[in-house]
């Protein structure tokens, strides 16, 4: 059971100075140049609280490019330094439930079997805050994917906004629990019931269960060439994804040191499952575009029990040649 | 006291001309100034504007690009070639902020030893009195976690 | 090692191996000796025939095969690769003495235990002997262990054989059968082997189905020639074993490379049995 | 576009072509690419306003080639595309037509020849936003522009949809995925975006058609586009060539004047 608390609008204000005060950072969804970024929060003002950041914050707990070890040549030998992960103390603000609930996701694959420290140390220092959804777009279909768009799964703390003004502030855990005790007075008792401005409406595109079935049958199914056509292969939906994982490892050196960077990556690249005999298991653009949709509908939900999707519909914004996810999975459920 | 600035320079030269040239220049008992490491290509042709980018981010604080006169290229043109690729590259590196006082490009013909002397001298003493390319070199630590 | 200390144990380094001896199989296919150069990581480590491991070149990155030595033989493992991308040409610049990074074990293995008292057939073509190697000897240094042991390997070439002086060895022994193989017009004088592809050569020599394994490895081609050959001779798809390469970068279940249907190649194989591979999507 | 629907028509019922490529609906108000195979759905094209993309880059991809002669729904840099690719030998002038629109006017264009007199005809300066940009930029001191640049690359996340987006960026190996050496990062670290983006203008130079596609590809918004262009206005200005405006032209790169001017050259 969540603790249930008001924050009033100026508490906003107080809770993120609050939080900058006690050393940790403030990250969350910034209006730059009419583009939403994840990026250092100084106060309430600067908060974007319509539409979604272009590039999820996964980032934070998975950046785009970090230090794996560091190494140096000492004469025939070689001396390995390895890196702690310089993991900041967090605190995600003002996210959306989408992305709060995406972590889940990174987590079942960074911690499956081998544990990775370097996501792990970023996950145990940052602490989500995510705004419930009052508005969603086209591109939006959390509800197939078994959210909704105030779903508090994911949030430490989720915010829900009150007809009157403020926020309904639901704590879910102990990360959340350590925020409210940096900033009692702002966390007022709950008068009763709360009357929240409603929740954005997204209705169901497909069903996910659905889906999973229908993926079963239809891995030589025409339909991936004909959704693919026009996917022009660069990165842009992975790298905006806040579940895409996937990731590569390169040596960036000089003749005396070196150090070993992991750096995101995408299925949909055609050179990420290429030999370097020139053999490519996934040499055709289809066969990568199907891959990605099996592998966040069919084999995730398979291996990891869970899906690698949380319907946040970033994907869709940010392909240049208009890829709608929704659509595409909505085509593929049926028939 | 800190000891003063001492610039590094890279030149890449072809080795027909500007590098034959520089030996003259050491064969002559000209003196000039140390700052300069030469890397010899077999023309300016080859000479890939990659080349000019790596040596700033790996340290450099001025580059030095020098090959054939026009007309003497022993590959008949590759320093034409070159000539065309440079006036894109130099108006793209200013575009972009690379600052252009620390780039010098010339011909130096195999006699000309007293010309690669005056050369390196001069864009050593110019970015020398520049100071230390941190603000490129600099680069190489930023955006990774 | 506790369990917490595990865990935050940095999964991305490598060990550091010296090269012990480097021997040249063929052209532009060498074979390492590695030796750790710490003592105690020697004594701790362990591994199963038919896993792998990645290798870092330095400064150039990482590069996955297989450890193509025994595990019954101990203090060292061996790999052998083609120079092929830019992480196997920096390797094959190395000299004896050179440091050089092996991350592993990673995978599961080939089923000896489940083997006994059978026969069993090897089949290799080209580089991909590497990965039998390690099993053939694990195999023969546990000879009593099985019943007939044939290998039979081919190359394009005489000179694209590898291992040849191992080649040598196994054809003297008498409690195995080695059947060597070239394709049609890479024999040469003095080659005493057969000339063919490997397929027909495993229809000639017709090895029993009943009670023998048979392991597969080679380039595809070789593979899905291979594989009706056996089904004819009738071999059960679950006593019918290869071993895959994809390509990974991680080698830990997460880079997503290697990533084939459900299954991670890093982690649910590089071994499968062909009914194993039968449901995966042909992307290997 | 009632005009353009009927050309389609008309081509994909007479099998004069297999496929047209064209803009159809996209989510919301946007548009989209679409691949139109019969003449039943001809219905699928739309042009209007938002038909700003270059759908050119689908004219070298394998999987639309594949599928036999096409049609191009084709805006004036769509044409200039074509010519470029022409004059790249990319492209064979009996594997393509362009259904050119020119202020709400449908042309079709069946030679590189008719293609190259619509071209010249049709002003392709670039827009007033993006001179203003570039006026703005070179107002600046270096040092500044360098900032300038530090801050929108610094947002690069090596998605490659510049590229891939790019009608010109057709290798099938691109040279940031050569790694004998690695001359360029993978990682998308400060030094790795800046040497991406320097390398790509620099072999875009005398090729950009100046469509401005990659800028507006870029999910994160870096007007990289002006960097092409840039490198392309040099070439322009020094060598009086223009990348796209026929489909017999030598590319600039790659031929010299004598007579090239020389000034910075000591």
């Amino acid at each position: 059971m969540s603790d249930k608390y008001i924050i009033s609008e100026s508490g906003v204000g107080s809770l993120i100075d609050a939080i900058g005060k006690s050393g940790r950072r403030v990250l969350g969804p910034k209006e730059v140049a009419e583009r939403i970024e994840i990026a250092e929060i100084k106060n309430a003002a600067q908060l974007a609280t319509k539409g979604q950041s272009i590039v999820s914050a996964k980032g934070t707990v998975f950046p785009k490019v970090e230090r794996l070890m560091k190494y140096k040549y000492e004469g025939k030998n070689i001396v390995l330094d390895d890196v702690d992960p310089n993991a900041a103390p967090t605190v995600l603000f003002g996210v959306r439930p989408c992305e709060a609930r995406a972590f889940h996701a990174l987590d079942v694959v960074f911690n499956w079997d081998y544990k990775d420290k370097f996501f792990n140390a970023r996950l145990a220092n940052t602490t989500v805050v995510a705004i419930g959804c009052t508005e969603a777009d086209a591109s939006c279909f959390c509800t197939s994917v078994g959210s909704r768009p105030d779903d508090p799964q994911g949030s430490d703390i989720l915010l829900s906004r009150l007809k009157s003004g403020g926020y309904l502030a639901e704590v879910n855990t102990d990360k959340g629990k350590a925020l409210v005790a940096l900033a009692k007075d702002v966390f007022q008792p709950l008068p009763g019931v709360a009357d929240l401005v409603p929740a954005a409406t997204v209705a169901p595109a497909f069903d996910a269960k659905v889906l999973e079935q229908k993926l079963a049958g239809k891995f030589d199914n025409p339909v991936w060439l004909e959704q693919s056509l026009r996917c022009l292969g660069c990165g842009a939906c992975a790298f905006v994804c806040p579940t895409c994982v996937c990731f590569s490892i390169e040596d960036e050196a000089d003749a005396r040191r070196g150090e070993r960077l992991r750096t995101w990556d995408s299925c949909g690249l055609r050179l990420f499952t290429l030999h370097a005999s020139g053999h490519n298991p996934r040499d055709k653009q289809s066969q990568r575009w199907r891959q990605r949709v099996y592998h966040k509908f069919a084999y995730y939900p398979d291996r990891f029990k869970t899906l690698g999707c949380v319907g946040c519909g970033k994907c869709s914004r940010a392909c240049p040649v208009d890829m709608n996810l929704k659509q595409h999975l909505a085509q593929a459920a049926e028939g | 006291m800190a000891e003063p600035f001492e610039p590094k320079l890279t030149a890449f030269v072809c080795n027909w001309c500007t590098y034959a040239g520089a030996d003259l220049t050491g064969t002559s008992r000209i003196k000039y100034q140390s700052n300069v490491r030469v890397i010899r290509l077999p023309c300016t042709g080859r000479i890939d504007f990659m080349m000019v980018l790596k040596a700033f981010s790996r340290g450099s604080d001025g580059v030095i690009i020098s090959g054939c006169h026009p007309n003497d290229c022993h590959y008949t043109s590759g320093n034409y070639h070159a000539r065309r690729r440079w006036m894109v590259f130099r108006d793209l590196l200013d575009f972009v902020g690379v600052d252009l006082n620390r780039v010098t490009f010339s011909w130096v013909s195999a006699a000309e030893g007293a010309k690669w002397a005056e050369l390196v001298n001069e864009t050593t003493n110019r970015v020398r009195e520049l100071g230390p390319y941190k603000e490129v070199q600099q680069l190489a630590a930023v955006g990774i976690e | 090692m506790t369990a917490m200390e595990k865990d935050s144990q940095n999964i991305y380094k490598p060990y550091l191996m010296r090269i012990a001896a480097i021997t040249d199989e063929a052209p532009g296919v060498r074979t390492f000796r590695l030796e750790f150069t710490d003592a105690r990581e020697a004594e701790a480590f362990q591994f199963k025939t038919g896993q792998f491991g990645l290798y870092s070149a330095f400064g150039e990155g990482e590069c996955t095969f297989c450890i193509a030595s025994s595990p019954t033989r101990k203090g060292y493992i061996e790999c052998t690769f083609r120079e092929t991308g830019r992480v196997t040409s920096a390797l094959g610049d190395k000299d004896v003495g050179d440091i050089v990074g092996f991350r592993g074990p990673y995978g599961n293995v080939f089923p000896l235990e489940k083997w006994k008292g059978k026969n069993l057939i090897f089949v290799a073509g080209g580089i991909a002997l590497p990965p039998l190697r390690s099993v053939i000897w694990n195999c023969l240094d546990l000879r009593d262990w099985f019943k007939d042991i044939t290998v039979v390997y081919g190359a394009r070439t005489v000179n694209d054989l590898v291992y040849k002086h191992e080649l040598e060895e196994w054809g003297k022994r008498t409690d195995m059968k080695l059947v060597t193989t070239v394709d049609p017009g890479g024999e040469r004088p003095g080659w005493t082997g057969k000339v063919g592809f490997v397929p027909h050569i495993v229809e000639q020599i017709a090895p029993a189905a009943a009670n023998t394994v048979a392991i597969v490895c080679g380039p595809p081609i070789m593979i899905k020639l291979t594989l009706p050959v056996l089904a004819k001779l009738s071999f059960g798809k679950t006593e019918i074993y290869t071993t895959l390469e994809n390509r990974m970068k991680c080698g830990l279940g997460k880079c997503g490379r290697c990533n084939t249907g459900r299954s991670y190649v890093c982690k649910d194989g590089p071994v499968y049995t062909l009914a194993e591979l039968e449901k995966l999507p042909a992307e290997y | 576009m009632e005009a353009l629907r009927n050309k389609a028509k008309e081509l994909l019922a007479a099998g004069a072509v297999k496929v047209v490529i064209g803009y159809g609906q996209g989510t919301g108000d946007s548009r989209r690419p679409v691949f139109v195979h019969s003449a039943d759905k001809v219905t699928d094209l739309v042009f209007d306003k938002a038909c700003t993309q270059n759908l050119a880059t689908y004219l070298t991809k394998s999987e639309v080639r594949a599928m036999g002669r096409m049609a191009i729904v084709a805006v004036p840099s769509t044409l200039r595309s074509i010519l470029q690719l022409a004059a790249e030998k990319q492209l064979r002038e009996e594997n393509v037509v362009a259904l050119a629109m020119i202020d709400g006017v449908m042309k079709d264009l069946s030679t590189f020849d008719a293609i190259e007199e619509t071209v010249a005809t049709v002003p392709d300066a670039i827009s007033e936003a993006d001179q203003k940009v570039i006026d703005k930029l070179m107002a600046m001191s270096s040092s500044e522009r360098r900032a300038f640049w530090a801050d929108e690359l610094g947002r690069c996340v090596k998605c490659y949809a510049c590229r891939s987006s790019c009608p010109m960026c057709y290798c099938e190996r691109c040279t940031m995925d050569c790694n004998r050496p690695q001359w360029i990062p993978v990682a998308s670290h400060a030094i790795g975006n800046l040497e991406y983006h320097v390398v790509r203008a620099m072999h875009l130079a005398g090729r950009c058609v100046q469509c401005g596609t990659c800028g507006a590809a870029c999910p994160v918004g870096i007007p990289v586009h002006l960097l092409t262009f840039f490198a392309e206005g040099t070439v322009r200005r020094q060598f009086g060539q223009k990348g796209g405006a026929s489909a017999k032209l030598d590319y600039a790169m790659s031929t010299f004047k004598p007579d090239d001017k020389e000034q910075f050259i000591r």
